[in-house]
């Protein structure tokens, strides 16, 4: 299948969901306030900040193996809050980054955040800092940086692979407090295993829509989250009704 | 500390002494495993099967042992070979187990497989590649233009391959789904690291994969199929004695919690 | 003049530097140490020279480098194999490339096929070829005759293009694709769109030789026949794209790297819709499995449970709900003890895995020592185990350094 | 007027002068305002953004197809030219070390000894072999092949693969710790991978192995179990996960091709 096959539905699906989630974005923008369940996740951040605060060593933010995508545009938006809350509680935030673009990015959001929290002068530009582009190569790099510097905190956010134990094993055994978030699933069951507090999977984008709390994100995850309920009323309908429907349909539904 | 310590250290003795001693054990094929098999055993005469090499000597402790095994049950069979890797160490390492195996099953590096070496540049270069595979990579990973290797003459497009064997550990197969699977309708069979493994069942489930081998249990229970155990069933041995270091740990990680659970309660 | 290396120091180098290197990182099992970090800064120094280098070589010279600056030419035929052909012969001496050319006589054949040439020629827009007569000809003219077909539909066609062959010195003869006699209609749906040069395969090429050239009995010499596309002048602007990233560093013209930057951007999301259909919609058809019908229970048992499963792990996911009302919640709860299920099967999977990891190693380390003399497993494993301690001891050290440091100085930065 | 050119100079010559005209464009969009700019950028990522969707859902092959190759080529030498962004940066870090001699300058140096080595010795292996280097007899190898060789295979295998090997112990640890039936879900993910554990070696087979294969009985056997679980709980908990994470990329792609994502296009 070289080109998209206009007798199956499959040929439409990517536009119908890019339809359902374009009218969330609308929605949001237009000001419509759409709900979002709060999770347990936002209030965990807040007191894992208060907690290096009281101990009086760093927090560290990993926004993961970076790349130019959107989970870690997201991360450097979390971090952002995350930054905002450290400088209203005067307490230094360590940010580890494998990727330049990100890295100018991480920049100049955690500046603006410093500044938004009245914090402008304990913004420090040498606390972000490039590692390497190679996964082992900055996974050693972040895992050196936590033990010389001893955090008490630690934020995974983003994409991990291989490394996410690494990283979460290190900060366990210097005894911070763990929070992770990732979309990458086969490393949950590690930042679960190894964190105090860990966002599953797609979470990861309802936790950075509350915290922003901004229109086009929220308006997203909602209409994300409309494209799931629907697709999940498909495969339930279709299934439970398969005995019956005519032929043409179900190789509507076929994807060869 | 300590404890920590502790667990490091018996974990590096529960592998490393198991080495050095003489052991036997016997390995049970899972149905992903004998569909795999079944794939490389059905491939047509004169159609080729392709490996892709997408693994670095970082996970080679499972993928090697895996292609090694697929590569003796290809060549006992006499199906011409592509090689080809999108990782960059990859397919030098499959040609070095393809070279050590070919003098058993007499075959020649031009006639009966080719090396297509390290193609950068994922999912777009894989597409190209499906429709012609000379266009892509002309040469071979030492070079040496394709129009000298007397196999690919018979070897050009998507069309000529049987089945893609994908050997990785990293979440490189959707680009195969999406191009060898779903553009050109090649059948995908894949080796793949212990952890990326229960990501692959949906499409096992989808029949976007027809085959699928786990780890270095995986690779052992091939070799079990095709009757020549060799270095996976000899890492299956520290394998196993590691998997029960770890088991006995968690049971008396449990004990000591159920028993200082009892404690306090009794204290009470 | 630095010195060539023998295979048997070079195998040695690379296990005991391996070694070294192996060991020393291990050194962070004990603690963070000035050993460890040591390593760690070297690592990534070889990480990054290494990309650099690998794409420099595989994209840069490769790709780019090459479509700007060379014709981008293929071979044909290359006329270095004995030709089995009457009238021909291998000529070793008088060639311009490879291994040898081709001795045409004339007389003998007016007509030679050339057998095993490659089928595929790409998008080429000119034609090379080496050759010469014996002896001035006038008049002397050779025709290249071909076949085409295209394997998609089966569409059939031919081209001849035909040029003159009188000198008696070596010239690079160039065959525009354009100014090809083409007969039916050889080329691939569309893409003959502007320079109709996108051929089928060429199934088979002749060479003619006209009357002048049979008359005279010339002989003619031939050598490598190349396909080739010129000179991309125009592969300069990806260039200019990939130097505007660097803009990054000065922050007045930063902007310029998101400029390019949107052209990965804009390709990848596009991307995102075409890959959703090739990927996805197969798990979705897989995903509608019949509840009723002809099959076995035991199918129907398991079609339920992989549909329930996966219908409450969704609705675990679903944000926009909230889970009070107990058709929402016990669902999602449902979902999520899966989720653990299956994050547990992903935990046990990787348990083996990461000692396969460690196994590999621990084979390096051990089996494939290089020793000079045959020693048995056991004491290679000794010999490691104490190169290891000797390791250790030194982390130790560095560790104990740091702290008296720090109680002297202060921490570092 | 994209027509290839057949001489070498005149190319050239073609080359410098586009060059010069897209610095020159350049520097004329650099007298824009900021928001100009933006908007040029947002416009660049939607029209590139439209040529695989047309291209792929346009059902036949279309007057966008022959550009397919071209694209993917684009991509790669534009991700090439992007890999020494970082580069640039752990120079610039790396660099101020040296230059102040803090007390990092020993490990700065390290960086940089191994940045030269292996960019230094692979590229002169591919482009000037016989630099300075002796002619290697048989049994030998170049000084730059095997400096390459030596450091590649020597260091930066080893130590990836060491790296990625850290994981063997600190799974075991995280295991030893985290695996206790604190709760309901602890329990589960335990129970659930101490089976996978069993069934992943020969030896944690045994515990069931007296049980028949057939009939009822069968679904006690540990290795039947797990691939039970692994067909029919895992396949479709990891496909729910796909399709969430397919709607999300859709979600997302949609932001970046319409420019609405906020982190990334209010940058500088």
């Amino acid at each position: 299948m070289e080109h998209a096959r206009p007798d199956t539905i499959y040929a439409y699906l990517p536009w119908i969901v890019a339809a359902v989630i374009g009218g969330g974005l609308v929605l949001a923008q237009a000001g419509r306030s759409l709900y979002i369940r709060r999770l347990p996740a936002i209030d965990a951040i807040e007191e894992a900040v208060g907690r290096a605060t009281e101990m009086g060593r760093p927090i560290l933010f990993v926004p993961g193996l970076a790349g130019v995508d959107v989970p870690t545009f997201q991360a450097v938006a979390i971090a952002g809050r995350v930054a905002r809350l450290a400088a209203a509680y005067r307490t230094r935030l360590l940010m580890p980054v494998s990727n330049s673009v990100i890295f100018t990015m991480a920049e100049q959001v955690l500046r603006e955040a410093y500044a938004s929290a009245g914090g402008s002068e304990l913004f420090r530009p040498e606390d972000i800092r490039f590692l390497s582009e190679d996964q082992f190569a900055f996974a050693s790099g972040v895992i050196g940086l936590m033990n010389r510097e001893r955090i008490a905190t630690a934020f995974f956010f983003g994409n991990f692979a291989a490394e996410a134990l690494i990283l979460a094993e290190t900060g366990q055994s210097l005894g911070a407090i763990q929070i992770a978030g990732t979309p990458s699933t086969l490393q949950i069951p590690f930042f679960i295993a190894a964190c105090d507090f860990t966002v599953i999977g797609e979470e990861y984008y309802a936790v950075t829509a509350y915290l922003t709390r901004e229109p086009i994100l929220v308006g997203s995850v909602w209409g994300q989250d409309l494209s799931r309920i629907t697709l999940a009323g498909l495969i339930f309908l279709m299934s439970a009704n398969m005995w019956w429907l005519p032929e043409w349909i179900k190789s509507f539904f076929s994807f060869w | 500390m300590w404890g920590r310590w502790g667990v490091y250290l018996l974990v590096a003795l529960a592998i490393t002494l198991p080495m050095v001693l003489p052991v036997r054990i016997r390995m049970v094929p899972t149905p992903p495993v004998r569909s795999f098999f079944r794939m490389v055993e059905q491939i047509p005469k004169g159609k080729a099967l392709m490996i892709a090499a997408d693994f670095d000597t970082g996970t080679e402790g499972e993928n090697g042992p895996q292609v090694e095994a697929v590569l003796e049950h290809a060549m006992s069979r006499k199906i011409p070979i592509l090689i080809m890797g999108t990782a960059i160490q990859g397919p030098e390492l499959v040609q070095s187990y393809a070279e050590d195996l070919a003098k058993k099953y007499d075959y020649r590096y031009g006639r009966d497989f080719v090396n297509l070496g390290y193609l950068p540049g994922g999912q777009p270069v894989l597409e190209k590649l499906g429709r012609s595979i000379w266009q892509t990579k002309p040469t071979d990973y030492q070079g040496k233009p394709l129009s000298q290797l007397p196999m690919m003459r018979r070897v050009r497009t998507a069309k000529d391959i049987a089945l893609v064997a994908e050997f990785t550990g990293a979440g490189v197969l959707p680009w195969y789904i999406q191009t060898f699977w779903a553009q050109f309708r090649v059948p995908l069979a894949q080796g793949c690291t212990g952890i990326i493994g229960p990501e692959q069942f949906p499409y096992l489930d989808s029949g976007q994969l027809s085959g699928l081998m786990t780890g270095l249990t995986g690779a052992a229970q091939y070799e079990h199929l095709i009757k020549a155990p060799k270095r996976a069933y000899r890492r299956m041995i520290p394998q196993n004695f590691a998997h029960i270091t770890v088991i006995v740990l968690i049971v008396l990680a449990n004990i000591r919690l159920f028993a200082e659970r009892a404690r306090r309660l009794r204290g009470r | 003049m630095l010195p060539a290396v023998s295979e048997t120091t070079q195998k040695y180098l690379i296990y005991w530097l391996g070694a070294i290197c192996t060991l020393a990182i291990y050194t962070i099992l004990y603690r963070e140490n000035r050993l460890y970090r040591l390593f760690e800064h070297f690592y990534i120094g070889l990480a990054v020279g290494f990309g650099l280098y690998i794409n420099f070589k595989e994209v840069i010279y490769d790709v780019w480098w090459k479509a700007m600056m060379t014709e981008s030419s293929g071979s044909i035929f290359a006329f270095d194999t004995p030709p089995h052909l009457p009238g021909i012969v291998l000529e070793r001496d008088d060639k311009k490339e490879g291994k040898g050319c081709w001795k045409w006589d004339v007389g003998q054949a007016a007509e030679i096929r050339l057998r095993e040439i490659v089928k595929e020629w790409g998008t080429p827009n000119y034609l090379k070829l080496w050759a010469k007569a014996d002896r001035p000809v006038s008049g002397g003219r050779l025709t290249l005759i071909g076949t085409v077909a295209v394997p998609e539909n089966g569409q059939r066609g031919t081209f001849s293009i035909s040029f003159p062959m009188e000198t008696d010195r070596w010239r690079l003869i160039r065959l525009e694709l354009r100014a090809f006699d083409i007969r039916g209609s050889p080329f691939r749906p569309f893409e003959k769109i502007g320079k109709r040069n996108q051929l089928g395969e060429v199934t088979d090429l002749r060479l003619r030789a006209n009357e002048a050239l049979v008359q005279a009995d010339a002989t003619i010499f031939l050598d490598d026949l190349n396909h080739n596309i010129g000179y991309r002048w125009w592969w300069v602007f990806s260039g200019l794209f990939g130097l505007m990233f660097y803009t990054l560093f000065i922050p007045r013209l930063a902007w310029m790297s998101r400029l390019a930057m949107a052209i990965p951007l804009g390709l990848g999301s596009g991307y995102t819709f075409k890959a959703f259909v090739l990927e996805l919609g197969p798990q979705i058809d897989a995903s509608l499995k019949p509840l009723y019908g002809d099959i076995p229970l035991l199918r129907i048992v398991n079609n339920a449970i992989f549909l329930i499963v996966l219908l409450s792990v969704m609705t675990y996911f679903f944000f926009s709900i909230e889970h009070r009302h107990s058709a929402i919640r016990s669902p999602a709860q449902f979902g999520r003890w899966m989720l653990m299920v299956t994050f547990g099967i992903v935990f046990g999977n990787t348990v083996m895995g990461r000692f396969s990891l460690f196994i590999s190693r621990a084979d390096f380390l051990i089996r494939e020592m290089q020793v000079p003399w045959d020693l048995p497993e056991w004491s290679r494993l000794l010999i490691v185990g104490h190169l290891l301690a000797a390791f250790l001891v030194l982390a130790y050290l560095s560790v104990l350094y740091e702290r008296r440091k720090a109680t002297v100085g202060g921490t570092e930065a | 007027m994209f027509q290839p050119v057949q001489d070498r100079w005149r190319n050239v010559f073609l080359c410098v002068v586009a060059f010069v005209a897209g610095v020159g464009a350049l520097a004329l969009l650099q007298s824009l305002p900021p928001a100009h700019r933006r908007r040029l950028t947002g416009i660049v990522t939607f029209v590139v953004g439209l040529y695989f969707p047309l291209e792929f859902f346009y059902p036949r092959h279309n007057f966008l197809t022959p550009w397919r190759d071209s694209v993917s080529e684009v991509l790669r030498v534009l991700a090439a030219f992007a890999f020494g962004l970082g580069a640039v940066n752990l120079f610039l870090i790396h660099g101020r070390h040296v230059a102040r001699r803090t007390p990092n300058l020993i490990f700065s140096l390290a960086f940089f000894a191994g940045f030269f080595l292996m960019a230094g010795a692979g590229l002169m292996n591919d482009f000037a072999k016989g630099f300075l280097a002796a002619e290697p007899k048989v049994g030998q190898l170049g000084f730059w092949e095997a400096s390459y060789r030596i450091l590649f295979q020597g260091a930066l295998l080893p130590l990836t693969s060491t790296v990625f090997s850290l994981l063997a112990f600190f799974i075991a640890s995280a295991a030893y710790r985290a695996f206790r039936a604190r709760t309901l879900e602890a329990l589960l993910l335990m129970v659930t991978s101490f089976l996978v554990m069993l069934a992943n070696v020969p030896y944690g087979l045994t515990v069931t192995s007296f049980l028949p294969d057939e009939g009822i009985w069968r679904w006690g056997r540990i290795e039947n179990l797990v691939q039970w679980m692994m067909t029919q709980i895992n396949a479709p908990a990891m496909r729910a996960i796909l399709f969430g994470v397919w709607v999300g990329a859709v979600g997302a792609a949609l932001r970046i091709w319409l420019s609405l994502e906020r982190t990334f296009v209010s940058g500088p």
